[in-house]
């Protein structure tokens, strides 16, 4: 009980608890699942963008958006690695990834369909979820805190990329402008989707506030994004399709409309446009490349038994 | 003028087309410290890429940029070897192996052609080979690594390299016969002349080879027609595919700035 | 009018996108006389697809033609179902098996849409509809054969037609969703309402499937974007890189008669 | 010896030999190989026009050319029955086909490099081909004479569609213009060595032209292409890259430049720019079918055992 009371201190002080430290069962489980969830989510946030690699229209482009989904798998490392120091296994994780049984964000089960589509997501899906992110940078996991601060600092840079894609397609032809509006009109609602259910119907967000795993609730950090987004929006020179958006002066935030909680849960339970082919991209690339991780571990275990002999 | 234009673009499309390929292991390698490391190695070669077409568009002036030379041009006036181009995988023309394997023998014989090329007259191509070899320093290593690994790994993983180095071997000639453009402006001390490069890639394709206990494939090579080849804009007909997803946006949006 | 257009544009789009699949397997077909069966129903469906894009853009009105519409459209203006543009081989995306899959399907259903489109108020719909009727009971009938085959095969030709039933059975709900375009021709007599169709095509084929000794697959859908999917213009990351290829050249030569 | 005599005497007066005839081995065994490597020629001729079917810049050229490469297949068809009817086994053709120990056309050795190549092909080596079938409708063996009737129509029919696109390219930009002739530049030396070496080094000729299998001599066969194709040229607007090519008055014949035999020779022997590519082409979709051709036999065989019991 000693440590017990030694961990609550810590954390109510807003200290680090480190790998080595005592940690109460339900904390460790809950944040190998949050970071393995997070480290997942960067590893299949790599394809619809990864989708246009080939495909973007300039050069300059090109080595943005690949250095970007580098990124995203050097996330997917960092937050990897952050799980191993709470006793997970890349590999179980991974199993656990491609078989379905751990989730990832459902953002990315949406389809990229045009390259303004690399914009938007930089500048919506990113910035959702540096909103959903920076809090973690004083998790109570030192690990993960700083594993996060890192992922922070690059999604902040890919953020400013994708809004200037933005304005610079803007600044184009109508055609231009017209596909941008196209994929904000596609990926506004989605984004608010990404805070998660509305915290009356929100589980584990109690538990985890406690644990300072989690230091907002889905809906304040779903309204400081809208707040955030709508006067970026406005410089842009595009809408988000929502009659209901308006300034509540009263509230001192903007008011905006009914999200469809059927189609979050319907994507979050695999009936999104593209759940089964992100988990069956994934799963190919695991298997393709088993036998080089396999010669790559003979290699290894050679090597080291001449190092012994 | 229009030698050192042709000679930029020859460098900067290998190094374009082959970043092309590399890209389309994203999200794809066989496990995430290789998606990193290809993707590393495809942005450097982007890079380079970026360097030698504004270059050659600059000594060119007709006015057009890096973005009009990648996007604009068709198959017949891109410049780059053969080997740069084929599909080594993850298409179904190969796998990691191939994919290594050509890394193997490009980055070797790149990194040759640039030592040599930081002695070039014209300071941008001096400084471009500078900052290459660096990079092309890191990509051989890296494919040299792994052939070792491959092929004292398993049975298997063996047999896919050897697979993958028979492939690629097939387009290796190309490699050093030397274009008149070559020619030309190695002989005024601003290129190199490919010819020149052999016996130093052969030895260091062959200390990794002999490090990997494995033999210097004996195959036949993909013939040039009547002599032209990749310089002379004679491609396999693998490229026009390979074009049309690098161009297709571009080409769809004329006018579009980006 | 802007209907009509919008709807000879759906059928067209069909037809011409899963012509572009099929011509995929020529010279990769399982035997010789698959290579001629299977282009002789890719060049059924090109020829659909020629008469429906030309109706749509002399409807239309605005001085296009059909090769302007399939060249010069992009992505989010194609109106195909799904169905038409997933791979289904002889890419990485499938095997023969999922391409006689997807056949069956697809012929089944536009069969039956074609049949009460030979009563459509428009000459050139009810026109094409009666050429493409006998077309279509052919293409269903070759695909109902193989499925009879590959069912009735080998043990692994078996597991390799189920799989490709549920791949594409996947893209099934979205055939008989009843977009608004489709709805108000339907009333005007000019169109077909595709709800109208499911219990006939599901009819025929449970048949097929019943006689190959095969359960209907139990599939998740591949679900809208809000609602919107291939007749809205919102496709999978497949056809983009279809659209690629079929265009490219088209693209690059601004200006070109053929 | 009377059956000889009879053979000889119905070869000798233009007849057809026909399948249940008796014949001399030698004529059955160069007849098959013939038939044999024209069909394969078909086959692997489907994969360098087949290369631009998904990219033709029009719906009616692409309509055309799959019309065009299903005929290949077409050809290859007729032309294994023909040999079939000699007691050759078309999947061992086949086999020889893609182990490599029987040969095909060279010419599709070559790669297609752009959409004008399409129409190039069309014009120059279907006319060769052309050229070079047109006589073996009056071949002596009967099967091989009547698929030979049927593709030589239909070649011709091909040959008339790639002179037209031409015209209409040569109608069109500057940039049309200089992609056909830069393809008559690369198809018109190839196209020449489709007639064989010439007649000083061609084996087997005299006994072919005894049997009535060969009607024309490799060299007679050429000068007549020659002949034939240029003043078409002069019609299209374009030049053959033959500076030699000039017309002779006294032998009321074009003379022109030599042909590079080493080249020739090279292709022949597997060393040209695609041999390895086409027949891994060949290979990869007959492994492929495998499974499909295998599941067919077993079908037919179950459907055969029902029939009987």
């Amino acid at each position: 009980m000693d440590l017990e009371r030694e961990f609550d201190r810590v954390v109510a002080a807003d200290h680090r608890v480190e790998p080595r430290d005592w940690m109460p069962d339900g904390y460790r489980s809950t944040l190998i699942r949050q970071i393995a969830q997070h480290a997942h989510s960067e590893i299949i946030g790599m394809q619809p963008e990864g989708n246009w690699i080939s495909r973007a229209p300039s050069l300059r482009r090109k080595a943005i958006l690949l250095a970007k989904v580098q990124d995203e798998a050097g996330h997917g490392l960092y937050l990897y690695a952050a799980a191993e120091t709470l006793g997970a296994d890349r590999a179980e994780l991974t199993e656990k990834l491609i078989s379905g049984r751990q989730k990832y964000s459902s953002i990315f089960n949406y389809p990229t369909l045009t390259f303004a589509d690399v914009g938007v997501i930089g500048w919506l899906v990113d910035g959702a979820a540096i909103c959903n992110q920076v809090p973690l940078c004083r998790t109570s996991y030192g690990p993960y805190a700083r594993a996060m601060i890192r992922v922070c600092k690059e999604e902040s840079f890919h953020q400013r990329q994708g809004y200037e894609l933005l304005m610079t397609m803007m600044g184009g032809t109508k055609q231009q402008r017209d596909l941008v509006q196209d994929a904000v009109n596609r990926w506004w609602w989605p984004s608010l989707m990404m805070f998660g259910p509305p915290d009356a119907e929100s589980s584990n967000t109690e538990q985890s506030m406690h644990w300072r795993i989690k230091r907002h609730t889905n809906d304040e950090l779903r309204q400081r994004f809208v707040d955030m987004s709508v006067p970026q929006a406005v410089k842009l020179g595009v809408t988000f399709p929502d009659p209901k958006l308006v300034w509540n002066d009263e509230r001192g935030h903007y008011d905006f409309g009914e999200i469809d909680w059927a189609e979050f849960w319907r994507v979050v339970k695999g009936d999104g446009p593209c759940n089964a082919q992100r988990v069956a991209h994934r799963r190919q690339a695991h298997e393709d490349g088993a036998w080089v991780r396999e010669a790559a571990a003979a290699y290894a275990a050679k090597k080291n038994s001449e190092a012994v002999a | 003028h229009d030698d050192l234009a042709a000679y930029c673009l020859m460098l900067g499309d290998d190094a374009l087309v082959l970043a092309q390929r590399l890209a389309e292991w994203c999200s794809r390698a066989p496990e995430l410290e290789e998606d990193v490391a290809l993707a590393n190695i495809a942005l450097d070669l982007l890079g380079q890429a970026r360097m030698l077409l504004t270059r050659a568009a600059e000594v060119e002036g007709v006015g057009r940029d890096e973005d009009e030379l990648a996007y604009l041009r068709d198959e017949r006036e891109f410049r780059n070897v053969r080997l740069a181009e084929i599909d080594c995988g993850p298409g179904p023309g190969g796998d990691f192996g191939t994919t290594i394997a050509r890394l193997l023998v490009f980055s070797s014989w790149r990194l040759a052609l640039f030592q040599r090329l930081t002695g070039s007259l014209d300071p941008v191509l001096s400084a471009a080979a500078a900052k290459g070899v660096k990079e092309l320093a890191y990509h051989r290593d890296h494919a040299a690594q792994w052939v070792l690994r491959l092929a004292g790994g398993t049975e298997y993983s063996r047999e896919r390299i050897v697979a993958g180095l028979a492939l690629v071997w097939a387009y290796t000639e190309e490699l050093y016969v030397t274009h008149p453009v070559e020619a030309a402006l190695a002989d005024a001390g601003v290129g190199v002349d490919p010819a020149a490069l052999r016996a130093e890639v052969d030895d260091v394709l062959d200390t990794v080879l002999r490090a990997a206990g494995l033999d210097r494939p004996e195959v036949r090579q993909v013939a040039a027609l009547a002599g032209q080849a990749g310089r002379d804009g004679v491609h396999t007909e693998a490229m026009g595919y390979l074009l049309a997803e690098l161009q297709h946006v571009a080409r769809s949006m004329p006018g579009a700035h980006w």
